[in-house]
């Protein structure tokens, strides 16, 4: 027996609150489709260089020459961003940090950051890891210490300061809100056909997964045992429960490489940094190493 | 009816309540609403995820015991169970005891994630097979988790149905009561008003509740007893042989 | 150089504020020290029956007339806490539930709920973990769903009704207070020789550990290989960090089993749960199974 | 001083100031003051933790980018290293640009997790080898994180020094003003006075900088030069050869 839905909403649900999380199967996805899941104007969280970069998905973004994305580094933003930036994917960004790393300044970034086009919202990390909390538990904000007297505070209207309800003197925190992104997009080194994810200790592409309305994943392989069905390796494993796509792609994370899978492609990263110091070198790049349609895996 | 068994017909019930959804989660001791939400999955075209607590491999969770609670909270769990010691009219639940808390006359186990799923799970199914006036009040002794909420509370789910050994109530959230959806083989209105401590709405001509067609039986006696035997291994003997 | 402290303590403290976490190097005891580590009266963390129950620590507890303990049932309590009761070592109990299970209701916690002698701060699942996670985030408290309306929030005083500061309209939540206790205490397969503990999926109790000033483990063996430096393994691994002691005790959740490496022994859980039952049997049991000082290991 | 190399001399400094802890953490591409975490590890008869992050083999993080900022919120870190492109005589530090924010001269990288850290732990040494004016400000132009905060904030930590290529200042929280405590080889109060943008406390007699002994020496030329070689191998064979 199906009962009538006797009232739609359910009565007593706050106006503006959105559930539409619900997990439909995971899709396999060809890498093009990866980028045409995601319509331009989304709030995307992205994982720093050393964790999972998707990065053969970012440069199908950019081919499908994605608009207004709107970034958040979880917790900082580095080649992939600078990328895009450059490629004029990006409306805003929001991060503890834009950088290289050892390669230096991320160009691409300085640049739209100091001609006005790109919106930087600084934060810090624990603040951007505090915000996907927030999303993971379905809660509004969470309260978190520290930052008070900064610049970074300071520059944040979207950041509240608030009292401890427990403290009997004045005790200050500041409710960082919610971040949820509408797609969390990052690399791992396998999947199963359940849609199973191993991230190993990149906890926060499972915080990610957790906090974003969708999640799309490339993987180096997919393999055909069941990653939850072995206790040591269900241990690092994001449910398929999560995850809305995947795609196969070898060497996904080419050119800042997998941690445990393969290293940072040194004197490719290096080039990118001196190209992208100039307008005309960064379209050389472009044109040399992102536009081209790589041959299906 | 002779030939399909109670917990056969309480399975059935359950499972074509989860029809069109996309991920059911079943808690701990549960091997009723367990094995309805597998026989749902079955007819499902791979379409539902079931996430059965206790079960090694049924169970997706890898995040620890907060997982469940937030993934409700996110939105991506369609429906769950729970139950109660009370249940009243206003669907709300008591897990916790008879009498004035804390000096109770009897001390069940307590509200485990009740007070908090019920309120965040769009479709909530109660299920209690023993159907009595002890069980079914006009008004519980202590509120695990209420039916409803006042207006302005953050509630995106809430009781959907009422299913118990006698007969299945849905809820109408609007006017905040049960009301008779179908009765089990052997009951009248009559006969679940003498059981039902609260007061209930039914239409002049309520049904009979639904048996399980022959191909949900087949499914039911086969692959969904061998799934739910993993996590229930002696409800499933004694229920599928 | 040595730079002399300027001031003790650092100005701008809040009064009350405690910070005693840092964290010497991991122990290697025994279950009695083990036991001998938990002052009467602390706050203890304990996992519910399906996760990992550091039983023989709990036996020695009864054994050294540990008194006036405050359990915190992460979330629920089981097997250890109603014998722990039974036994006179507790004061209080907060938890989601007290249950035995399949086996019914927790008799000796029932018995001593009913005589008053016990005080219940009975809570729900989520609430618990929050209140954990708000101690291991550092901060006061962590909002939550649900709960309003409830009888468990009207007889909690510690918890406070707040109003989403990020909400225009009237938006109420759930302030959970932290719950920092004094000692986790659990039950694990292995360690290695820095204090690292494999737990696998139970991330609850790397949540507890997180969350609590000491940390103490049994384990079923120590490891001679780092169990941080296998990335397959350390996705499951709690590190030495936050681990103050640890204790091999084979077989060291029985009764009560521990997931993946043995089952629970219900022959003998069926007997407590009849044995509990009544004073006399609960005393029987006690002087049968819990009271002879176990062989070293 | 002609045996002991610059970067040695400053690792020797910074890892005195590291004894007597039980764990300390440093930050990714941070040579010099991961190798006097290190070097006070070999010194600590296995007292000491240390986590770098970027290690493979030293880093003990299983919690993903949240753990180092909740073990820190914990109070299970004793020190840690921050730097600026401007530090000010307050000890505020800037790592956001030059200029008024957001339309800034120069754009630096951000600034990670200062904002949050340098509240809490207690031990924050500050490390900026380049000593010059436009580093060491008289107040920087953005506070990434503030030196000092107001009586009622909740501060577990904050700076304890400032380790340059000149000179090492302490820092007291009282007066909230930076004291000159050692000159490096070659430098007195006033090269130091020229060289810093902020005004500065000092005796009349400051103290020279103390060169590694010879034990610290052949810790840092053989296991520790080992150890940070996993991590920063460009920078071990360039110092330690």
């Amino acid at each position: 027996m199906r009962l009538p839905e006797t009232t739609t909403p359910a009565e007593g649900v706050v106006a503006g609150s959105t559930v539409d999380y619900s997990p439909p199967m995971t899709q396999t996805l060809t890498i093009e489709q990866i980028a045409d899941a995601i319509p331009d104007g989304s709030l995307i969280a992205i994982p720093p260089d050393y964790s999972g970069c998707a990065m053969a998905a970012v440069r199908a973004l950019i081919r499908r020459q994605a608009r207004d994305l709107r970034l958040v580094g979880v917790p900082s933003g580095g080649f992939q961003a600078d990328m895009m930036i450059g490629a004029d994917c990006v409306q805003s960004v929001e991060a503890a940090a834009m950088t290289l790393g050892e390669y230096g300044a991320a160009p691409q970034f300085v640049a739209a950051f100091k001609s006005g086009e790109l919106v930087m919202r600084d934060a810090t990390c624990p603040a951007i890891h505090a915000g996907l909390q927030a999303a993971e538990k379905g809660i509004p904000f969470l309260p978190l210490r520290g930052l008070i007297g900064s610049d970074i505070l300071a520059h944040r209207p979207d950041w509240k300061l608030m009292d401890n309800p427990f403290s009997e003197t004045e005790d200050k925190l500041v409710a960082l809100p919610a971040i949820r992104p509408d797609v969390a997009l990052f690399h791992a080194a396998k999947a199963d056909r359940n849609g199973n994810v191993w991230i190993g200790v990149r906890r926060e592409l499972m915080l990610m997964a957790h906090a974003a309305r969708q999640t799309l994943v490339t993987v180096e392989e997919i393999v055909d045992e069941d990653l939850l069905a072995d206790p040591v390796i269900a241990a690092g494993t994001i449910p398929g429960l999560y995850i809305t796509g995947i795609a196969v792609a070898q060497n996904g994370a080419w050119p800042v490489g997998l941690p445990g899978c393969y290293p940072p492609d040194h004197s490719h990263l290096a080039d990118y940094a001196a190209m992208a110091r100039t307008e005309d070198g960064f379209a050389d790049y472009l044109q040399r190493h992102i536009m081209p349609v790589p041959a299906a895996a | 009816m002779s030939d399909v068994r109670r917990e056969e017909l309480l399975i059935s019930v359950i499972a074509d309540m989860l029809q069109d959804l996309n991920h059911v989660a079943v808690g701990a001791l549960s091997p009723i609403p367990g094995a309805a939400a597998l026989l749902a999955r079955a007819r499902s075209n791979g379409r539902l995820r079931v996430s059965l607590l206790g079960s090694q491999t049924h169970n997706p969770f890898t995040d620890g015991g907060k997982e469940l609670f937030d993934c409700a909270a996110q939105g991506r769990i369609d429906a769950f169970f729970l139950s109660g010691g009370q249940i009243d009219g206003q669907a709300n639940i008591n897990l916790v005891g008879v009498g004035d808390y804390p000096s109770l006359d009897v001390r069940w186990n307590g509200s485990f994630g009740s007070t908090y799923l019920y309120f965040l799970i769009p479709r909530v199914i109660l299920f209690r097979e023993e159907h009595t006036p002890r069980v079914f009040v006009p008004e519980v002794d202590f509120i695990s988790a209420p039916g409803v909420s006042e207006a302005g509370t953050y509630r995106t789910g809430g009781p959907h149905a009422l299913v118990t050994g006698r007969c299945v109530f849905s809820f109408d959230k609007e006017q905040r009561r049960f009301r008779l959806a179908s009765l089990h083989e052997g009951e009248s209105v009559d006969s679940i008003r003498e059981m039902t401590g609260f007061t209930f709405d039914h239409s002049e001509d309520v049904p009979a509740t639904s048996l399980p067609d022959k191909d949900s039986l087949n499914l039911l006696r086969g692959r969904v007893a061998d799934e739910i035997a993993e996590t229930y291994p002696e409800f499933a003997s004694r229920v599928f042989g």
